[in-house]
């Protein structure tokens, strides 16, 4: 009975070592600015290179980096800026920045771009619009990425096709040939807007132009839903396409067994590191029919909260041009917002990783023709409104019409709610 | 008593593991020192003297060449010194490559290594 | 017990543990070969397995680090579950007034799911300036609710006539508990240490909330290197969940060995 | 007579050492952010703005206008429903672990492996596993000749949210069968010699004596089935981030929605209170039904 008490005793003392160990660590603070990356942890070396070039401006302060993993990403940083920590510069995808921007949480760059000519040259204006909220710039470009159309050139054999599908009809009928047994056509990936150039490519608008009401409830949408939903029943575009996220998608275009893949620069690397019959003479990479595609770029911002704008402002610029976009767009294989940085980078690519030109060429095209990237400060509420109607018509479960007419009414009560 | 406290299996599967840890690390500790050894041939299997061998680090972000050695007149080769634990060896003389380069894994950085199979140069298109 | 024949329970338990170890084959699989479970039609078997996902994933996060991190936490929460929870459940076998609220206070607790707390729960440890610690991390989960509620039914079950026993012998009550009670509670215990520790050893968005500093980080949140939209790390994503499952198998198997029946009333007579 | 009131009140103190610690922490980590949720929820607040009272707002919202909520609390509800399943299925496997047979320790732990793996992981696999047309269970179906044309199982309205149910179940009866069996620990052995002396068959015996006494496990599994079904979160998160529309859209996950994806706290807020009263009324009932005191029972001997 006794070694009871003494294990208790042994236990407890532990304990109160333990409690004190750790109690006895805390945090220094000193002047440091906090970045924020999105998933993209591999990439040590380039941001080594951000930070020492940054620290030859301001070596006073120092730079504490932390990245996350895109679903606990916007967890991680509003619980930090409730806290009243909130990291200073920041890597946001998606629509993301809209929320903050529209409740003032974002540093209007607007003026630093204005002075900085220099720099504000380098960059693509269409995608530097990304970013811009009621006429204010929040955001510029870290790297580059928008939908495409791969295509499985193996399959379009084994169906006698020769070309990629040239009009939005040909591709749902190519998908169609193609779908059979474990086979299946087209897919598309879905998180943020992914899909939307399908509607775009047949004249769709979500919003009207004042982004005040919905706008998709036309005719040609309902017959357009129809479609999809008839392909998506007879096997022509993959289910996946509405449930899955990148993981699934991705991973079944490497299998071989969908035609088409409509999917993100990046998704390439990844289908291909997994499949050996990846390359360029299998796979073929194209712009939708009429070139539409959804931004999918990575912008870095400023949070309101930063202590030193102008420092931070530097650290941007380091990052997003000259070598430090240089060492992003290495480290990443992604092409970045820096027009004179992307012919080297072209170049780099050509030499090391061939495979890859022809998919990062399509970046480059069409930038008038982006969509899915409306500036609405509720977008995120918008989506949460929209898509689920939409899975519920194109997976059968509601006719076109009523889904499209049920997005509607939450759409509009989303956009007049305060 | 104290035994109970301190000879338990709790402590006991936690001793093992430390010990077996322990071991591992020595065994590393004698057998890292970067060695990668192996020869070049040609097709007809004859030692190719003074070929280029090219050692790169490759992952899918990085292909990054590391070493490079000379082969010796009976085609052998042997690195030092590499702290890699996935690499990618390619061997080349005037215009003819090693097929493809071949992919080495190891167990820990730097671990010493032969290769059974040599790199056959020339063997392709 | 042997009175009636085995094969039953053994073919029972056989098809039953054959279905769920379905997933686990291609979770291990996967970490042996690092194919695409989407190739079609699926195979059973792996082709040319090795290990050296696992040393990409050793490499890839500074495992160790982590490892000593998440043990280190895994350690409080355990000692602390056991103590304060036996402490509690013995508390909740007394008569006193109020007993009825405190229980319903404990349900209810368990009635607030971990992520609505979030943010106040770090603005709680921030106060605490537990940030960035072991101790943060551990604070709570030190004691659950469930674990009480075990040791209760287990208390409930000893013999009131040992313990009237241990009063008239003038045991005070902290002795009667480690003396009579949780010497008769093993399995309670062993399923506290099993459950408190896979709960922490698992706990994500909390360490992921609180901790900034890349040398406080325990194992889960080395998931995201293995979830990156340009590598694929598919095999060494899964390898990373094996080496992060064994452990709490380890304990499991360890702590399991006090599932003896029997063990309350042989320990009831001496 | 007041020597008898010294040792109560020294009882109570006791008692009320004993609860502290446990106490404490639950009060930090549970009440005080469920209180900042309650005051949330009668706010319009962001982190960014400042509070600003809005009286019933959220509650309005989300009774007359929301009709997600009303469908995710079914969801949430089926979910909570089908928990009895895997409890029973545990019961089983705990009854048969428990018997003295060669290689328990095996089976015991072959079962319980599916708690404590990492949700990511398993969750592409299931995913994998009700694929239409690459999954294994279409393929066993189809290579049996059940069937000719894949089930979308997770792609269809009706089949996601079963389907879901199961893989959660299968996540957590090594959880309940843990549980369980401390449970069965606790009955002392001699109860079923005199049962079987009185010539009690197995069934009898299992009546008479098993289920009545693990009764507090019993509750303890009911427990956590209702929390399970807004707490196993991973699981949706991964397999469908419930879809499709919001088929298998649980509570939890609406209400991590909308709180981290759209930062609508306040209405989160709401969302949370409801939840907890909701869930608390089913746990009391719960409590009720197993004879309160969390399913205590008198032992005696």
């Amino acid at each position: 009975m006794k070694r009871y008490e003494k294990r208790l005793g042994l236990v407890l003392a532990f304990f109160s070592i333990l409690l004190f160990m750790t109690a006895s660590q805390g945090m220094t603070e000193d002047k440091k600015l906090t970045v924020l990356t999105w998933n993209i942890p591999y990439f040590e070396e380039g941001f080594n290179q951000w930070v020492s070039a940054f620290n030859e401006i301001h070596p006073d302060i120092t730079i504490e980096r932390l990245d996350k993993k895109g679903s606990e990403w916007s967890t991680f940083y509003q619980t930090q800026v409730v806290a009243g920590t909130a990291p200073d510069i920041i890597d946001v995808q998606g629509g993301l920045w809209l929320e903050y921007a529209s409740k003032g949480g974002l540093l209007d760059i607007t003026d630093y771009l204005k002075r900085d000519t220099d720099y504000t040259e380098r960059i693509y204006p269409e995608i530097l619009g990304s970013w811009v909220f009621e006429g204010k710039n929040y955001g510029v470009p870290l790297y580059i990425s928008k939908t495409l159309l791969f295509y499985n050139k193996l399959m379009f054999k084994e169906a006698g096709l020769s070309g990629p599908p040239a009009s939005f009809d040909e591709l749902l009928s190519f998908a169609q040939k193609m779908a059979q047994g474990e086979k299946t056509g087209f897919m598309t990936l879905n998180f943020d807007w992914l899909y939307w150039p399908l509607f775009a490519a047949n004249g769709i608008e979500l919003l009207t132009p004042d982004l005040k009401k919905a706008a998709f409830n036309t005719p040609e949408a309902v017959a357009l839903v129809e479609k999809l939903a008839e392909a998506t029943a007879s096997g022509a575009i993959n289910k996946i396409s509405w449930t899955g996220r990148w993981v699934e998608p991705n991973g079944a275009f490497a299998s071989g067994t969908v035609g088409m893949l409509h999917a993100h620069a990046p998704a390439f690397l990844w289908f291909k590191s997994k499949a050996d019959w990846v390359n360029e003479e299998t796979v073929g990479a194209t712009h939708l029919p009429g070139g539409w595609s959804t931004p999918n770029s990575h912008a870095l911002l400023i949070s309101k909260s930063v202590k030193y704008p102008d420092a931070a402002w530097d650290f941007v610029k380091i990052a997003t041009s000259g070598a430090g976009a240089e060492a992003l767009g290495k480290g990443t294989n992604n092409l970045t917002g820096d027009k004179i940085v992307n012919e080297q980078l072209f170049s780099y690519f050509e030499k090391e990783l061939p495979a890859v030109v022809p998919v990062l060429k399509t970046q480059l095209e069409y930038l008038d023709k982006l969509c899915g990237n409306w500036p609405a400060a509720k977008d995120a509420e918008i989506k949460e409104a929209f898509y689920p109607e939409l899975q519920n018509a194109l997976l059968g479960q509601k006719s076109a019409q009523d889904a499209l007419a049920d997005a509607e009414k939450k759409v509009n009560r989303v956009l007049q709610k305060r | 008593m104290l035994k109970s406290i301190f000879i338990n299996r709790y402590t006991m599967t936690f001793t093992v593991t430390i010990v077996v840890a322990l071991l591992w690390n020595l065994f590393i500790l004698f057998n890292d020192s970067g060695i990668l050894s192996g020869r070049v041939v040609d097709r007809n299997n004859q030692p190719v003297a003074d070929a280029r061998v090219v050692l790169s680090e490759k992952t899918l972000l990085v292909t990054a060449p590391r070493d490079e050695v000379k082969t010796d007149q009976n085609g052998y080769f042997r690195f030092e010194g590499h702290r890699l634990y996935h690499l990618y060896l390619e061997a080349m003389k005037g215009d003819a490559r090693s097929s493809s380069s071949r992919e080495v894994r190891l167990y820990f950085k730097g671990q010493n290594k032969k290769l059974k199979e040599p790199l056959v140069l020339g063997s392709d298109r | 017990m042997h009175r009636y024949p085995h094969w039953p329970f053994h073919v029972t338990l056989s098809t039953i543990c054959a279905l769920m170890l379905v997933p686990f084959i291609w979770v291990l699989k996967t970490s042996l070969t690092g194919e695409n479970i989407f190739t079609y039609p699926p195979s059973v078997l792996p082709q040319d397995p090795h290990l050296f996902y696992y040393v990409d994933v050793w490499y890839t996060i500074p495992f160790f680090r982590y490892l000593v991190n998440s043990f280190l936490v895994s350690l409080i929460v355990v000692v602390a579950n056991i103590v304060f929870n036996a402490m509690a459940g013995y508390a909740l076998t007394r008569e006193f007034i109020g007993k009825k609220a405190i229980i319903i206070l404990f349900l209810s607790c368990m009635m607030i799911p971990f992520q609505v707390t979030i943010i106040p729960a770090y603005l709680i440890t921030k106060e605490l300036g537990l940030l960035n610690t072991h101790l943060g991390m551990a604070l709570p989960v030190m004691s659950t609710i469930v674990c009480i509620f075990v040791f209760k039914a287990s208390f409930d079950a000893v013999p009131r006539s040992l313990i009237d026993a241990a009063r008239i012998d003038g045991l005070p009550d902290w002795k009667i508990i480690f003396k009579v009670m949780v010497p008769l509670s093993q399995s309670a215990i062993a399923t506290n240490i099993i459950l408190a520790f896979i709960w922490s050893w698992n706990n994500f968005l909390w360490p992921l909330v609180i901790i900034r500093d890349q040398h406080m980080q325990t194992l889960p949140l080395g998931l995201s290197r293995f979830l990156t939209v340009v590598e694929d790390t598919t095999g060494a994503l899964y390898a990373f969940c094996i080496m992060v499952l064994i452990p709490g198998l380890v304990i499991f198997l360890l702590a399991q060995r006090q599932f003896i029946a029997g063990l309350t009333t042989g320990a009831a007579k001496g | 007579m007041s020597i008898i009131k010294r040792k109560r009140t020294r009882e109570l103190l006791l008692i009320g050492f004993f609860l502290a610690p446990s106490l404490i922490i639950f009060i930090l980590y549970r009440i005080i952010p469920l209180i900042w949720n309650g005051i949330l929820s009668f706010e319009f607040w962001s982190p960014y703005k400042p509070a600003e009272f809005a009286g019933l707002y959220h509650y309005q919202e989300m009774l007359f206008y929301d009709d997600v909520f009303w469908e995710v609390l079914l969801n949430t509800v089926i979910f909570m429903l089908s928990s009895p399943l895997g409890i029973l299925l545990a019961l089983g496997i705990a009854l048969l672990v428990n018997a003295p047979i060669r290689g328990r320790n095996l089976y015991r732990t072959i079962v319980f492996m599916s708690y404590p793996v990492m949700t990511v992981a398993v969750g592409i696999i299931w995913q994998w596993l009700y694929n239409e047309k690459v999954g294994l269970i279409n393929y066993i179906l189809m290579s049996l000749g059940f069937i000719d044309q894949g089930i979308p199982f997770l792609e269809s309205f009706n089949l996601a949210l079963p389907c879901v149910i199961v893989a959660s179940i299968w996540q957590v009866v090594g959880f309940y069968m843990i549980v369980l069996l401390t449970g069965l620990q606790n009955i002392p052995p001699s109860l079923y010699e005199s049962a079987a002396i009185d010539g009690a068959n197995s069934w009898q015996r299992f009546k008479r004596i098993t289920l009545p006494l693990i009764r507090p496990s019993i509750f303890i599994c009911i427990v956590i089935g209702i929390i399970n079904s807004f707490t196993n979160f991973d699981l949706v998160f991964v397999m469908t981030q419930g879809g499709p529309g919001h088929a298998t859209d649980l509570l939890i996950t609406y209400i991590y929605d909308e709180a981290f994806k759209l930062s609508k706290f306040d209405y989160a807020a709401a969302l949370t209170v409801v939840n907890f009263v909701f869930f608390l009324g089913l746990a009391l009932l719960a409590n009720k039904l197993s004879g309160g005191e969390a399913g205590a029972v008198e032992t005696g001997d």
